[in-house]
C-alpha cells in the first residue's frame, strides 16, 4: 500500500476520477506561485533594504492568497491585517530607526554565498524527496470542510473559534501572558535611558 | 555476635572524628591530633575485639561439611541483603540447590582442604600423609567426590565452619528493588579492620611529629580521619553499590593528601594525575558492576553475586566481561601495569601518608575488592586448572616491571613506591593464581613491613632536611640513627624475604601457590611463567633495597646540616612496625610443620579463608621445602650481589661521590668488584691449591665470574634503567599523558569551530538539519 | 488541485528563507527572512486542514501571532545593538567565541 | 446598545469546556502572579521595586502549594480531552521548575539590584517564563508544547540582553534570539508535517497514526517531521551539533540568567523531548534511537573536548552542560527495550543536574562579587580567603564530575543502568562512550577546583567579601539538595517511581 494511502487515502481515495481539474484555481496558484517565488528570491537577494521589505509585501499577500485558496478565509484575513498590517510596517521602523541606507548598497550579504546555496539546495533535495516520495499526486479534497456547517462561511470561522476557546484555551491565555511579556521586554530593551 | 553486627561503628567513628576535627579540630589544645589518635585508637581498639571475637567465634562454631553445613553457614546473612543467601540457608538440607555440578566441585573444596587439615590433625599424619587430598585437589572441579563425600568428611571433620555475618538497613529503593546498605562481616573483612586501624594508628601518632608545625595540621588530620573512614566503609561493604562510593571515596581523600602541600606545583598536579588515573579504573569498576548485577538477577549484593557465581548459574562469558571490567579497576587502583604511573607520583604526598596509601589503605583497594569477588574471576577467568590468565599476567609483569623499575631511583620514596607497585603485583598474580589466602597473607605482612620502610623514609627525610634523595643528600646515617637503621634494616630483610621473617612465609606462599613448582601439585594451576616472573622479582626486590640501604646508611654524609635521630612519636611506630614485620609470619606458618603444637599452623588461613557457598572451590598449595630454599636463596643472592656491588666500592673508597649517580660509576663499581673477586681468589684458593688448578680458577674468576657478575650487573642496571627512560617514563606516561593531550589537541580544534560568528552558527544549524533528515530520510525511508 | 503543489511551495520558500539568514548580513534583513519560513510553515498548516479539520487554522493563528511577537523581540534587540554599536550588522558579532 | 447587538448573534452551540480548576493552579497562580507583578510595576513604579524579588519569590513558592496538593490527591487528571494532562512525574517536574526559579530568583536579587538593569520587569519576565515550564510539563499537544515553549524562550531571549549597555550582553541576547527561532522555524516546519500525518495536534491520536502507517518505506515525510521535531528541541537542550548559541549567550547573559537558561530551560527542553518521544515518537524507535545515539554521542564527546580547552568558567560549564545534556539524551536511545528506566534515569538526572548546576552558578556569582571575572585563574587561592565557599564549589564540582557521595553520581549511575539494562548493542556502546567521557569530564571540572585549592590568589588580592544572605540561600538550599540525592537516593528514586506512568506508555 502506497504511504499517501496510509496517510491520507482514508479519507479521500488517491486519485479521484470524478475529481476535475480546477482550472481557474490553478491558473491563480501557478501564477502567484511563480510570483511569490519571485518575490522571496529578491527577499534574499536584492541591495535595497526597502525593496526587501516591499518584496516581502508580495510573498507575504501571495501567502494570503494561498489560505484563499485553501478556503481558509479567517486565517486569510488575519494575514492581511497582522502581517501586511503591522509586521511590514514594525519592519519599516526598522529599516528606519537602524537608518539603513535608503538606496542600494552592496554591503548587506556577507561572504557566505556558496555555503547558503549548498545548504539551501541540499534541504530543498531533502524536502522536495520526501514530499514526492509519500504524497506523490494526492488530490486536495477539502474533506474535513464539507462536515462542517453552520451559518457563516462554510461553519469554519465558528469552528475555528470553538476550537480556540474550547480545545486551545490554555494555549490561547499563555499567547496572552506571551504577548504581554514580549510587549514589556521589547519596551524595555527598545527605548533609550 | 554483637560485634559483628555493629561493626559499623567503626567507619562510624572515624567519620565523626572527622567531623570533629573539622570544626573543632583548631580550637583544640593539640590542632586536632588527639581527636584523631583518640578516635583511632578505640577504633583499633573495636577492631581488637572484633578480630577476637571471630576467632572465638570461628572455633566455637564447628561444623560437617557438605551443602548442608554450607548452607547453614549463611545462616547469619540477613535475608533483606540477601535473598540468594537467605534461601541456601533455608534450604535445609541444602541439596536441591546445591547440585550436579556445584555439589562436586563443593565436595572437591573439601576434599582440597582436607589435604591441609591433615597437617595439624591430632591423627598424627604427616606432612606426605594425606593422599586422599592429594589425589583429589588437582582435579577439583571435576572430582567425582559427589559419590564419595566421606573423603571430605575423613580429612576434614575437625574443619570449623566461619560464618559470614551480614546486616543491612534499607538505602533506598529504586523502583520496585530495594537497594540495601550495611556490613559484611567475615575473616577477610576482620582482616583488614585490624590493619586498617593500626596502621592508621601508628600513622597518625607518626604525623603528630613529622607534620608537626604545618600551617594545615588540623586539615591534615581531618582528612586522615576521613581516609580511614572511606576505607574502613568500603571494606566492610555488603554491596557492590556501596563498595563504588567506598572506593570513590577513598580516591577523593587520596586527592586531598597527596596534595597537601599544594603550595608546589608538582604536587598538586600528582594529585591531580593520581585522581585522574584512578578515574579511568573507576570507569571499569562501575561498568563491571553494573554487568554484574544483571548477571546477578538485578541485585547489588555481594553474597548474591558470589553465590550465583560458584554455582555456576552465571555465564561464563558476563562473568568474564565482568571480572575484565573489574581488573581494569584494579589496575588503576593497586597500581597495576600499565596505570601504575600515578603511584610514584604520588609521592609528592606527606610521607605518613604515602605509608597508609601503600600499606593499608587506597592501593590494596584493588586487591581486595577481587578478593571479596573472588567467585567472580575464579569462574570468570577459569583460574582452575589452567596456566595462564588476565589476572595473573597482570600482575606477574607488574611484580617483575615495578621491581626493575625501583633499581634505577635516587629518591628513596619512588623506590619504595616501585616497590609496592611489585608486591601489588605478587598479591594480584596470587591471587590469579588461586592462591586466594597466600594473597591475603602477603597483603597482611606488606603491610607491617612497607608502613615502617616509609615511615623509616620519613625518619631519614626528617634528619635530612626534607630531601628523600637517598643518592646526594643522605649517607652513613647507621650511627647517626641507630633506631630508624634497624628497623628500616629489618623491614628490608623481610620484604625480601630473609627467614624467617614475615616476607618469607607470605612470598614463599606465593610462591608455591603458582603450583608450577614440582610438589606443589596442591595448587590450582600450573602457572610456570608466573613462578620465573616472581622469582626474578623477589631476587630484584632484594637487590634493590640492599642498595637503598647502602645509599641511606652507609658511605658518608651527603645532605646539608647534621642529621640526628627522630624523636620517640617517630622511632615508636617503627619498632612496633619493624617487630611486627618480623613476626607476622607465624600466623600462617605451613601445614606441613607438624612438629610444632597443634593449632599454630595455618591459623591465618583457617580464621581469614571464607567458608561458604559465597566462596569458590580453592585448593591450597602445599609447602615445598625446595622451593622456599630456592626462594630464601634468590632472596640472598639479590642481597649478595647488591652488597657486591655497592659496599666493597665503598672500601675501595677511590670514586668521587658525585659519580655514583651516573650509570658510568655502575660500571666502575663492577670493576671494583673484579677487583674484590681477583682478591678472593688469588689470596684465598691459590693460596691453597697452586698450580695449573690455581690457574684454572683464576682464568675462570678472572673471565667466567668476573664476566657473570659484569653481565648480570649490566644487564639488570641496564634495562633497569633501559625500561625506566623508555617504557615507564615515555611510553607508558606518554600514553596516559598523550591520551590527555591529544584529547586537549581535539578540544583545541574543536574550539575553532566555535568562531562567534552567528551565520556560521546559522549555516552549520540548517546543515545539520539537512544533512541529518536526509541521512535517515534515505537510511530509513 | 494537488497536496503536493502548496507542500512544494512551502519546501521553497523555507529554503529561501534558510539561504536568507545564512547570508544576509542586515539584521533587519535577517528578521524577513525568518518571516519567510514562518509562512511556508502556516501554508503546511493550513494545507493540511483542509484534511484534518480546524486544528490547523488554529495552529496557524498561533503561529502568525507568535511570529509578530517574535518580530518585535527580534528587532527590539537589533535597536538595541544598533545604539550600542551604530551597526546592525550582525556579521561583526563575534567578540565571544571559542 | 450591547444588548440588541447580542441579540443579533446566532444561536451559539458553543459549549465552554469545563475545567478542572484543581489541576490547572498552580498555572493559575503563575499566571494571576505574574499580572499582579506588572500591575504594581505599573501603578507603584520605583516604590514597589524593592519588594519585587519577594513577590516573585511568593508567587513561585504559591504555586507549590497547589503542586503539592495536587501530588497529595495522586490522581491523574486529564483535560481538554487528554491534550493536558496532570500526573505523577509532570508534578515532579513542575516542582522542579518552581524551585529552580525561586534559586534563580535568589541568585537575581542583589545581582540586579546592584547592576544596571531594569528591575521589576525582570522578574516579570521569568515569572512568565516559569509558566511555560509549568504548562510544558502537562502538555500532550503539539500546538501546546509549541506555544509553552515560546513562552519560556521569548523572555529569555530578553533576559539574555537585559545588561543593556553591554556589547556582550547584547550580542549573547540577539546569538541566541536568531538561533532560537531558527530552531523554532524547523521545529513548526516538522510539527506542521506531523499534523499532516498525523491527523491531530495531540501526541496520543498521531501516536496511534504513527502506529498506523506503521514503519514502511515510502512515507519518508514521517522520519522527516520526526527528525525536525527533535531537532527543534536539541537546540533547546543545546545538543551538538545545535549547541552553538549556548557557550556565547551564558557568557554574556547576566550570570542569574545563564543558571536560568542552563537549567530551567534546558530542563524544558527535556520535558518536552519526554513529552513528544516518550508518548509520541515511541512508535518509531527505528527512527529515534539512532538520532539519540547520535546527538548523545556528539553532545558528550564534542562538549568534553571543547570544555578542556576552556578559560573562562561560565563558558566551561556552558560545554559542560553540553556534554551532560549528552548523557541525559542517551537513555533515549534505549526507549525501545527499557523504557521505564529510560524515563526515571531522565527524571533523576535533570533534578541533580538542577541541584548542582544552580549550585555552581550561585557560587561564581558570589565569587565574581569580588573578582569581577570569570576566567578560571581569577578563582586562584580562593580557598585561602573563602573557604567555605571553595568547598561548597568543590562539591558542585565533584558532583558534576561524577564522584560519589554527590549527587552527579547517582544520576550517571542511572543512565549507566538504563543503557545497560537496556541490552541493546547501542545501549553498551553508549555506556562505554559514556564512560570515556565522564573521564575526560573529571578533568577538566578537577582542574577548577585544583586552582581555588592549590593555585595563588591573583595580585595577592584576599580580603574576602560578603555575600547576600539571598545567595547563601540559593547556595545552602543546592548543597543540601546535591549531598542529599547522593548520600540518599532513595528521595528520588521515590518521587520518581513512574512505573504506572511508563505501563501507561507501554504499546
Amino acid at each position: 500500500m502506497n504511504s499517501a494511502a496510509l496517510i491520507i487515502a482514508e479519507v479521500v481515495p488517491l486519485v479521484t476520477p470524478e475529481t476535475t481539474f480546477d482550472a481557474p484555481a490553478n491558473v491563480v496558484f501557478a501564477v502567484q506561485a511563480v510570483v511569490m517565488i519571485f518575490a522571496a528570491l529578491r527577499v534574499v537577494t536584492t541591495k535595497n533594504v526597502v525593496h526587501a521589505a516591499l518584496w516581502l509585501v508580495v510573498v507575504l499577500g501571495g501567502v494570503g492568497l494561498n489560505y484563499i485558496l485553501l478556503q481558509a478565509e479567517f486565517v486569510a484575513v488575519t494575514q492581511f491585517l497582522v502581517y501586511l498590517g503591522a509586521v511590514i510596517v514594525l519592519f519599516l521602523f526598522g529599516v528606519m530607526l537602524t537608518r539603513a541606507p535608503l538606496g542600494v548598497s552592496d554591503d548587506l550579504d556577507n561572504n557566505q554565498k556558496k555555503i547558503g546555496i549548498g545548504v539551501g539546495v541540499a534541504l530543498l533535495a531533502v524536502l522536495s524527496y520526501a514530499l514526492i516520495e509519500t504524497f506523490g499526486r494526492s488530490e486536495l479534497t477539502f474533506a474535513a470542510y464539507e462536515g462542517v456547517a453552520g451559518p457563516n462561511t462554510n461553519g469554519r470561522t465558528q469552528a475555528v473559534s470553538d476550537a480556540i476557546f474550547g480545545q486551545y484555551l490554555i494555549p490561547f491565555e499563555m499567547l496572552s501572558l506571551l504577548l504581554l511579556a514580549a510587549l514589556i521586554g521589547a519596551i524595555v530593551l527598545a527605548r533609550r535611558d | 555476635m554483637w560485634f559483628f553486627t555493629h561493626v559499623w561503628i567503626i567507619p562510624a567513628l572515624m567519620a565523626l572524628s572527622f567531623l570533629l576535627i573539622l570544626f573543632f579540630g583548631k580550637k583544640m589544645p593539640k590542632k586536632g591530633a588527639e581527636i584523631g589518635i583518640v578516635f583511632v585508637g578505640a577504633a583499633f581498639v573495636l577492631a581488637l575485639l572484633t578480630g577476637g571475637n571471630w576467632i572465638a567465634w570461628s572455633n566455637n562454631n564447628p561444623e560437617g561439611h557438605g551443602p548442608a553445613a554450607e548452607g547453614a553457614a549463611l545462616a547469619n546473612v540477613d535475608p533483606s541483603c540477601s535473598s540468594v543467601a537467605a534461601e541456601a540457608a533455608a534450604v535445609g538440607e541444602g541439596v536441591e540447590h546445591v547440585e550436579g555440578k556445584t555439589e562436586g566441585k563443593t565436595a572437591g573444596k573439601k576434599a582440597g582442604e582436607g589435604h591441609n587439615e591433615g597437617g595439624h590433625s591430632t591423627e598424627g599424619a604427616t606432612a606426605a600423609a594425606p593422599p586422599i587430598g592429594e589425589s583429589a585437589a588437582p582435579a577439583a572441579p571435576a572430582a567425582p567426590a559427589a559419590t564419595e563425600p566421606a573423603g571430605a568428611e575423613k580429612g576434614g571433620h575437625e574443619e570449623v565452619a566461619t560464618r559470614p555475618v551480614v546486616s543491612c538497613i534499607n538505602w533506598f529503593e529504586n523502583g520496585d528493588q530495594t537497594i540495601s546498605i550495611g556490613t559484611l562481616v567475615d575473616g577477610q573483612s576482620v582482616l583488614l579492620l585490624i590493619v586498617v586501624t593500626l596502621i592508621s594508628l601508628l600513622v597518625h601518632v607518626f604525623s603528630t611529629d613529622y607534620v608537626h608545625g604545618d600551617r594545615r595540621y588540623t586539615h591534615y588530620f581531618a582528612f586522615l580521619s576521613l581516609f580511614t573512614a572511606s576505607m574502613l566503609f568500603f571494606v566492610l561493604s555488603e554491596n557492590t553499590l556501596q563498595m563504588i562510593v567506598g572506593w570513590e571515596l577513598v580516591g577523593v581523600c587520596s586527592f586531598a593528601l597527596i596534595g597537601h602541600w599544594w603550595e608546589e606545583k608538582p604536587n598538586s598536579d600528582a594529585a591531580l594525575k593520581a585522581f585522574l588515573t584512578n578515574r579511568v579504573g573507576d570507569i571499569g569498576l562501575l561498568v563491571g558492576v553494573i554487568v554484574l548485577y544483571f548477571a546477578a538477577g538485578k541485585s547489588f549484593s555481594i553474597m548474591d553475586l558470589n553465590i550465583l557465581a560458584n554455582e555456576g548459574e552465571i555465564s561464563h562469558n558476563l562473568l568474564l566481561i565482568g571480572s575484565l571490567c573489574l581488573i581494569t579497576a584494579v589496575m588503576s587502583k593497586s597500581g597495576q601495569f600499565i596505570l601504575h604511573t600515578w603511584l610514584p607520583d604520588a609521592m609528592a604526598g606527606p610521607t605518613p601518608v604515602s605509608a597508609l596509601i601503600h600499606a593499608a589503605t587506597m592501593v590494596v583497594a584493588g586487591v581486595y575488592m577481587v578478593a571479596r569477588l573472588y567467585p567472580v574471576f575464579f569462574e570468570g577467568l577459569s583460574i582452575s586448572g589452567s596456566s595462564v590468565n588476565a589476572l595473573s599476567m597482570i600482575g606477574a609483569i607488574t611484580a617483575l616491571f615495578g621491581a626493575m623499575l625501583a633499581f634505577v631511583q635516587k629518591d628513596i620514596k619512588k623506590v619504595l613506591a616501585y616497590s609496592t607497585v611489585s608486591q601489588l603485583g605478587f598479591m594480584v598474580t596470587a591471587l590469579g593464581v588461586g592462591a586466594w589466602t597466600a594473597a591475603l597473607f602477603h597483603l597482611f605482612t606488606h603491610a607491617f613491613f612497607k608502613a615502617c620502610l616509609f615511615l623509616g623514609a620519613g625518619s631519614l627525610s626528617h634528619a635530612c632536611h626534607h630531601s628523600f634523595n637517598m643518592v646526594d643528600d643522605m649517607g652513613g646515617l647507621r650511627k647517626i640513627m641507630p633506631k630508624t637503621f634497624w628497623t628500616y634494616l629489618v623491614a628490608t630483610a623481610a620484604l625480601a624475604g630473609v627467614f624467617p621473617l614475615s616476607g618469607f612465609w607470605s612470598k614463599d606462599e606465593i610462591l608455591a601457590g603458582t603450583g608450577s613448582f614440582p610438589g606443589t601439585e596442591g595448587a590450582n594451576g600450573e602457572y610456570h611463567v608466573m613462578l620465573v616472573m616472581l622469582l626474578l622479582a623477589a631476587f630484584c626486590t632484594a637487590a634493590y633495597m640492599t642498595r637503598t640501604i647502602w645509599y641511606a646508611f652507609y658511605g658518608e654524609y651527603r645532605g646539608h646540616g647534621t642529621p640526628h635521630e627522630s624523636g620517640p612519636r617517630i622511632t615508636t611506630p617503627l619498632i612496633i612496625l619493624a617487630s611486627l614485620g618480623a613476626i607476622a609470619g607465624i600466623v600462617n606458618l605451613p601445614a606441613a610443620f607438624d612438629f610444632l603444637p597443634e593449632g599454630t599452623q595455618t591459623r591465618f588461613e583457617h580464621y581469614v579463608e571464607p567458608v561458604g557457598l559465597y566462596f569458590p572451590a580453592i585448593s591450597h598449595a602445599g609447602f615445598n621445602p625446595a622451593l622456599a630454599v630456592i626462594s630464601v636463596l634468590v632472596g640472598l643472592s639479590g642481597i649478595g650481589l647488591a652488597y657486591l656491588y655497592f659496599f666493597k666500592d665503598a672500601f675501595a673508597g677511590l670514586h668521587g661521590l658525585a659519580e655514583r649517580n651516573k650509570v658510568a660509576a655502575f660500571f666502575k663499581n663492577i670493576l671494583v668488584n673484579k677487583y674484590y673477586f681477583d682478591w678472593l681468589y688469588t689470596t684465598v684458593i691459590v693460596g691453597f691449591v697452586k698450580g695449573p688448578l690455581a690457574r684454572a680458577a683464576n682464568w675462570f674468576s678472572a673471565n667466567v665470574i668476573d664476566g657473570t657478575v659484569n653481565l648480570v650487573g649490566k644487564t639488570a642496571v641496564g634495562s633497569g634503567s633501559w625500561v625506566y627512560k623508555n617504557v615507564d617514563q615515555k611510553v607508558v606516561d606518554g600514553a596516559v599523558n598523550g591520551a590527555g593531550s591529544s584529547a586537549s589537541g581535539v578540544g583545541a580544534m574543536l574550539r575553532l569551530t566555535q568562531t562567534g560568528r552567528i551565520q556560521q552558527y546559522a549555516a552549520l544549524f540548517f546543515a545539520a538539519v539537512a544533512i541529518l533528515a536526509g541521512v535517515f530520510v534515505v537510511v530509513i525511508g | 488541485m494537488f497536496l503536493n503543489q502548496f507542500l512544494l511551495l512551502s519546501a521553497i520558500l523555507f529554503t529561501i528563507g534558510v539561504y536568507g539568514v545564512i547570508v544576509r548580513k542586515n539584521g533587519v534583513l535577517v528578521l524577513m527572512s525568518i518571516e519567510l519560513v514562518l509562512n511556508a510553515v502556516n501554508i503546511n498548516l493550513i494545507v493540511f486542514s483542509t484534511y484534518w479539520g480546524v486544528a490547523g487554522q488554529v495552529f496557524a493563528l498561533f503561529t502568525i501571532a507568535i511570529a509578530a511577537a517574535e518580530v518585535g523581540v527580534g528587532l527590539a534587540i537589533v535597536l538595541l545593538i544598533y545604539r550600542n554599536q551604530r551597526s546592525v550588522d550582525i556579521d561583526e558579532l563575534d567578540e565571544m567565541k571559542g | 446598545m450591547i444588548a440588541t447587538l447580542l441579540q443579533l448573534l446566532p444561536e451559539a452551540d458553543f459549549l465552554s469546556p469545563t475545567i478542572d480548576w484543581h489541576a490547572i493552579a498552580p498555572e493559575m497562580v503563575i499566571l494571576v502572579g505574574s499580572l499582579v507583578l506588572i500591575l504594581l510595576d505599573s501603578f507603584k513604579l520605583d516604590k514597589a521595586k524593592p519588594f519585587m524579588p519577594t513577590l516573585a519569590s511568593l508567587v513561585l513558592l504559591g504555586a507549590l502549594i497547589p503542586v503539592i496538593t495536587l501530588a497529595i490527591d495522586g490522581s491523574t487528571r486529564v483535560l481538554f480531552g487528554g491534550s493536558y494532562v496532570v500526573d505523577s512525574m509532570s508534578l515532579v517536574l513542575k516542582a522542579l521548575f518552581l524551585v529552580s526559579a525561586y534559586i534563580v530568583v535568589l541568585m537575581s536579587t542583589n545581582y540586579v539590584a546592584d547592576g544596571d538593569y531594569w528591575e521589576s520587569e525582570y522578574y516579570s519576565l521569568i515569572v512568565a517564563a516559569v509558566l511555560g515550564m509549568l504548562v510544558m510539563c502537562s502538555a500532550r499537544d503539539l500546538l501546546m508544547i509549541f506555544v509553552a515553549l515560546e513562552l519560556l524562550s521569548i523572555p529569555a531571549y530578553m533576559l539574555a540582553a537585559w545588561r543593556k549597555g553591554d556589547e556582550k550582553s547584547n550580542e549573547a541576547g540577539l546569538k541566541y534570539y536568531l538561533m532560537g527561532v531558527f530552531a523554532s522555524a524547523v521545529l513548526l516546519y516538522g510539527m506542521s508535517l506531523m499534523y499532516g500525518v498525523g491527523r491531530s495536534t495531540r501526541l496520543d491520536v498521531i501516536a496511534e497514526n504513527l502506529v498506523r502507517i506503521g514503519d514502511g518505506r515510502g512515507a519518508p515525510i514521517v522520519t522527516l517531521a520526526m527528525i525536525f521535531v527533535i531537532i527543534g528541541f536539541a537546540f533547546k537542550v543545546s545538543a551538538v551539533p545545535f549547541h552553538t548559541w549556548a557557550p556565547d549567550t551564558y557568557e554574556g547573559a547576566p550570570t542569574p540568567v545563564t543558571a536560568f537558561l542552563a537549567v530551567a530551560s534546558k530542563t524544558a527542553g527535556f520535558v518536552a523531548l519526554i513529552q513528544i518521544v516518550f508518548y509520541c515518537f515511541a512508535a518509531r524507535p527505528d527512527i529515534i534511537q539512532p538520532v539519540f545515539a547520535v546527538l548523545a554521542i556528539l553532545s558528550m564527546t564534542v562538549g568534553n573536548l571543547i570544555a578542556l580547552k576552556q578559560t573562562n568558567v561560565v563558558r566551561m560549564l556552558a560545554y559542560s552542560g553540553i556534554a551532560q545534556a549528552g548523557f541525559m539524551l542517551a537513555p533515549f536511545a534505549v526507549i525501545e527495550t527499557n523504557r521505564e528506566q529510560a524515563l526515571s534515569s531522565i527524571v533523576i538526572y535533570l533534578v541533580i543536574y538542577a541541584a548542582m548546576n544552580l549550585g555552581a552558578f550561585a557560587v561564581i556569582i558570589a565569587i565574581t562579587r569580588k573578582t569581577r571575572s570569570a576566567e578560571i585563574t581569577s578563582l586562584g587561592g580562593l580557598f585561602s580567603y573563602m573557604p567555605g565557599l571553595t568547598v561548597v564549589m568543590t562539591i558542585f564540582l565533584a558532583s558534576l564530575a561524577g564522584i560519589p557521595p554527590f549527587g552527579g553520581w547517582y544520576a550517571k549511575f542511572g543512565v549507566w543502568q538504563a543503557l545497560i539494562g537496556g541490552n541493546t548493542a547501542l545501549g553498551y556502546g553508549l555506556a562505554i562512550i559514556m564512560a570515556i567521557n565522564t573521564v575526560v569530564a573529571a578533568y577538566y571540572y578537577l582542574n577548577v577546583a585544583k586552582t581555588m585549592w592549590f593555585d595563588e590568589a591573583p595580585d595577592g588580592d584576599t580580603a574576602p567579601v560578603k555575600i547576600p544572605f539571598t545567595l547563601i540561600g540559593a547556595m545552602g538550599i543546592t548543597v543540601v539538595a546535591t549531598v542529599m540525592f547522593g548520600v540518599l537516593p532513595g528521595l528520588l528514586t521515590n518521587i520518581s517511581d513512574f512505573s504506572p506512568v511508563a505501563a501507561a506508555l507501554g504499546r
